[in-house]
């Protein structure tokens, strides 16, 4: 039975990860996630999870003991934010290159350069080339479901990778909504207990990771790795499909809002998400034939699909919440763009860069996105990447 | 989303505005409302003036950005008058609710920009008579309801009395106190005669 | 129970042959001698920051550790086992596990008392049931004889190279057994081989079955970087026993206690002269160095002895 | 060393079929490798001279003087880098070395 409540992005995570009940939980405190782990060790004070709750000095400690934990047989779980993910970054390969299914909830937020605490993507963005799963939220509750479901998408036998959850920092992290919990008991049921077929602990069969790896088999490894986030995909999906028995809530890769009849579009992630919504049904009473997709899955990216979704288009705004410094154009902006290369028509697509270190994106920023992409005849060079709610 | 209702709150670190957004929140989800309340993060300590909001519809909230256009405005602190343009952005048929104790010409004169509704509290005497301290929130709380009419007088103490229950459970002593405060701020906060 | 090497030594091998550590190499010295403390009806996990040690015995697909055992980086082998004791503890409570498993977790130098310094503290601070070894050559040896804060002063080495305006490292060794001492773990302690490997035997002992952290910081000469004949391994390490360059303690539960007193105390030439990375001071010009170097050993060696609780 | 299908890895292992993560199953192999080879000088046992004292033995960085019902027995030249710590610690010279 679903059980309606109101609570803030991170004690939802901290929730998920109490029903979830993981073996180990190792974490360092960085704004604006610090109350995961808060939350969390209380549960630990309290008697109401088994977890050995590791507070560790530092992130890049947080993700070296979750590859240990996890190694050794432990379903182990943190989270962390900017400078904290990047912080983590070398280990961030050692854990998807080792194949250990370990889970983090990812609070966005900018990176530091100068130091910023409000959300941006720079953070997961910069991780998105790690081996990582990476999925992300709109809502609180689509934290909370995401988190569960990742679990389970690690872990499963075809795919054993790290999975991170990402939020808004501060919009969704602290802003207390409606939710509906799933029970304890369903949620343990539904991740079901952690049986690894190998482990540091396994007394019969001693197993060594992370070995120096030469040039004769590296390649092969990585080929290995890269197979394993292709078949996540479709683990995504069969997870997604077991979870809508159990929550009745559907998910898949991304999210169509409106697109059926549509000509113009917008590509986002996060809570701009809901934001960018409010803005399709507005302009959508004015006539104007508008939609979004929003990227659930970014890593593994559903290239072909969004080209499918994407096709009929007149033109396309991709959104990023973070800078790549490319000079030309955001993370997401690159990849979308690139999976409609094979199409016959292609429609128009540019790029905003939005919103980063906190700066708000409202109903009327994404109104004038699908005001402006109206108005493109064809592509010009040097208009395609664009910032919004910059002055100058 | 006509029976979206957007509130303002502007305090000083430390004064309870932002718990009064959640308590306020809070409220509104036990009678069934779709909510948010957030503060608006950055790193102000105590003291500083600080921005806390709620959203309260009767349907699903989607939009996750700050309020630039509130129905009301709660002011817990009424030196921030001359310190914030609290008033920036709020609906002429709307209004303001100011925590002071300061005759309404002198607040009114601070407000000259605003030609809605103001409305005033003094929730120190309030809290200081019904908790012994000075917690202007939770008065403020019942004054932003009444004005508002989010919810009916009897849904809101009944709704707040349970999270008092909740949140107090260890000192039940001060849930008879924090429901007197809201009680006679509801009675209390009156409206400006221009 | 006394020690009796005979009877160590009969205990089957955990580290195996087919490793490729240089001929000669102290590391793996120290790791046999670790792990045939360990009983052998225990398990074990083994942690390694990357090291000579870590991509010498684990070159894939051939491993010489024959018990579980990890690598993840350079600088967090004190995570990576906090990780692992952390998953130990949470198994057998949940019941999911019934074996004993003790942690050992080795590192060099650069991994221990530089990039891994931070690492280390933590996991040491948090008191969790692991030993921590060190075994010391006293420079960044798997990246080419880099200086690191264990190097003694003036040795010559890549980033500190002798020339005409530098006579090798600036600064003295950084004295790490003594800088965990003082994290109040229950067990630390410093050591070398000698004779028969009695000390490093029993300390390595008291390590993996004291409950808690436990930290052993282990001289593990580098015949390559210290340049010296690989034979003269034994030599060596007496030398630095017996001048009270290297002295022998441990620190049991914040009591100070010598463990090795030599009956003469030798000058520190004995230990600098067979070593090519201090060939430079003994060119006459430098003989004021030697003095001062003598100077310094004197005065670490005397503040020890007064924490022991030993006449100086 | 196998993967878990049995197939031995070397260079001609798929990445189909190598071990996921670089993880080696069972501990241990390494003992396939012959180190041996780099051996420039070599030690000699000469069993007349030992007194079975061990010191050799634990200074051993290759574990190539096998102990055997508390004896050692001659030198396992498969591993033994022939670095010489074990003929400079023998009190009774019961080990020569030898160029290869």
């Amino acid at each position: 039975m679903a059980i309606k409540e109101r609570m803030s992005g991170n004690e939802s995570i901290a929730i998920a990860m109490r029903q979830i009940n993981p073996d180990v939980l190792p974490a360092f405190p960085i704004t604006p996630s610090t109350e995961i782990p808060q939350y969390f060790s209380k549960y630990v004070a309290d008697g109401l999870v088994q977890t050995e709750f590791i507070p560790v000095e530092s992130e890049h400690s947080a993700m070296s003991a979750a590859i240990g934990a996890q190694a050794a047989g432990a379903r182990t779980t943190s989270a962390t934010s900017s400078a904290g993910l990047a912080l983590m970054w070398e280990m961030l390969h050692v854990a998807a290159s080792c194949k250990l299914p370990i889970t983090l909830a990812c609070v966005n937020r900018a990176l530091t350069g100068p130091i910023n605490i409000n959300a941006d993507h720079s953070d997961s963005m910069g991780a998105r080339d790690t081996g990582w799963i990476q999925i992300y939220s709109e809502t609180n509750q689509e934290a909370y479901d995401n988190y569960i479901q990742a679990v389970r998408i690690a872990e499963h036998k075809d795919v054993m990778l790290p999975a991170m959850v990402c939020q808004d920092g501060f919009i969704t992290s602290h802003a207390v909504e409606n939710i509906e919990l799933l029970e304890d008991k369903e949620v343990r049921d539904f991740v079901g207990e952690y049986a690894p077929e190998d482990s540091l602990l396994n007394p019969g069969y001693p197993i060594s990771h992370g070995p120096y790896d030469t040039a004769t088999f590296y390649m092969e490894h990585k080929r290995l790795q890269a197979e394993s986030m292709k078949k996540a995909k479709k683990v995504i999906l069969s997870v997604a499909e077991e979870f809508k028995k159990v929550s009745g809530r559907e998910y898949g890769l991304f999210e169509e809002y409106r697109m059926e009849d549509a000509e113009y579009a917008m590509v986002i992630i996060n809570s701009s998400a809901g934001t960018a919504k409010v803005a399709v049904d507005e302009l959508r009473k004015e006539g104007k034939k508008v939609g979004l997709i929003k990227i659930r899955v970014f890593r593994p990216f559903p290239m072909e699909e969004l080209a499918e979704a994407l096709k009929h288009l007149k033109a396309i705004a991709v959104m990023d919440k973070s800078e790549g410094f490319s000079s030309a154009g955001g993370p997401i902006f690159a990849e979308v763009r690139s999976a409609m290369y094979d199409l016959s028509e292609k429609p128009s697509v540019v790029n905003y860069i939005y919103g980063l270190g906190g700066r708000d994106f409202t109903v009327d920023s994404a109104k004038q996105v699908y005001d402006e992409i109206e108005d493109i005849k064809g592509t010009s060079i040097d208009d395609i990447y664009r910032y919004l709610g910059v002055r100058g | 989303m006509s029976n979206l209702v957007e509130i303002r709150w502007h305090g000083r670190g430390g004064q309870g505005a932002k718990t009064a957004s959640l308590l306020l929140a809070d409220a509104a989800f036990t009678i069934g409302k779709f909510v948010q309340g957030f503060p608006e993060y950055g790193p102000e300590r105590m003291g500083a003036p600080i921005t806390a909001y709620n959203r309260i519809s009767g349907e699903k909230i989607r939009v996750h950005s700050n309020i630039y256009e509130p129905d009301y405005v709660v002011v817990v602190d009424d030196t921030l008058l001359s310190a914030v343009d609290v008033t920036k952005g709020l609906k002429k048929e709307g209004a303001i609710i100011i925590n002071t104790s300061i005759p309404q010409k002198e607040i009114l004169s601070k407000l000259k920009k605003y030609d809605g509704n103001v409305f005033l509290c003094d929730a120190r005497k309030i809290s200081e008579e019904s908790l012994g301290k000075n917690f202007p929130n939770t008065p403020m709380l019942g004054a932003v309801v009444k004005v508002s009419g989010i919810m009916s007088e009897e849904e809101f103490l009944g709704s707040m009395e349970e999270s008092f229950k909740h949140k107090f459970a260890s000192k039940p002593e001060v849930i008879k106190g924090n429901m007197k405060a809201l009680k006679v701020s509801m009675g209390e906060v009156k409206i400006c005669e221009k | 129970m006394a020690y009796n090497l005979k009877e160590q030594m009969n205990k089957p091998e955990r580290l195996s042959g087919g490793h490729r550590m240089c001929a000669g190499c102290g590391a793996p010295i120290a790791v046999r001698t670790m792990l045939r403390a360990l009983k052998p009806e225990d398990k074990a996990t083994i942690v390694s920051a990357t090291s000579c040690l870590e991509v010498s015995t684990f070159l894939y697909p051939y491993t010489a550790w024959k018990d579980s055992f990890i690598h993840t980086a350079f600088e967090n082998a004190g995570a990576t086992m906090s990780g692992v004791e952390g998953a130990y503890n949470a198994l057998r409570r949940k019941g999911k596990l019934d074996e004993t498993y003790k942690f050992i977790a080795f590192g060099g130098d650069g991994g221990t008392y530089d990039i891994g310094f931070q690492s280390l503290s933590g996991a040491m601070e948090r008191n969790h049931d692991m030993v921590y070894v060190c075994y010391d050559n006293g420079a960044y040896m798997n990246t080419g004889i880099q200086r690191s804060s264990a190097t003694p002063k003036y040795a010559d080495t890549t980033t500190t190279p002798v020339g005409t305006e530098s006579s090798g490292k600036i600064q003295p060794r950084k004295d790490m057994a003594a800088i965990m001492a003082a994290h109040n773990i229950p067990y630390a302690a410093q050591t070398t081989f000698m004779g028969n490997m009695k000390d490093m035997h029993e300390k390595a002992e008291k390590a993996i079955y004291t409950k808690g952290a436990a930290y052993l910081n282990v001289m593990a000469p580098c015949p390559r970087g210290w340049r010296y004949d690989e034979s003269k391994l034994m030599e060596i390490c007496k030398a630095a026993v017996d001048t009270c360059y290297w002295p022998c303690f441990e620190v049991i539960n914040g009591e100070w206690k010598l463990s090795y007193r030599p009956k003469e105390k030798l000058p520190i030439e004995e230990f600098l002269k067979s070593q090519g990375r201090f060939k430079h001071l003994f060119k006459p010009e430098n003989k004021h160095l030697i003095e001062e170097m003598q100077k310094e050993v004197d005065r670490r060696w005397n503040e020890l002895l007064k924490k022991c609780g030993e006449e100086v | 060393m196998k993967n878990k299908k049995g197939m031995v890895i070397d260079e001609n292992i798929k990445w189909q079929d190598i071990t996921p993560g670089g993880i080696v199953y069972g501990g241990g192999t390494s003992e396939a490798v012959n180190t041996g080879d780099w051996r420039t000088k070599k030690p000699v046992f000469i069993e007349g001279k030992c007194k079975q004292c061990l010191l050799c033995t634990p200074v051993c960085p290759d574990m190539s003087i096998p102990i055997k019902d508390g004896k050692r027995a001659d030198f396992n030249y498969y591993f033994c880098k022939g670095c010489g710590i074990c003929y400079e610690v023998c009190p009774f010279d019961a080990i020569k070395m030898e160029n290869e």
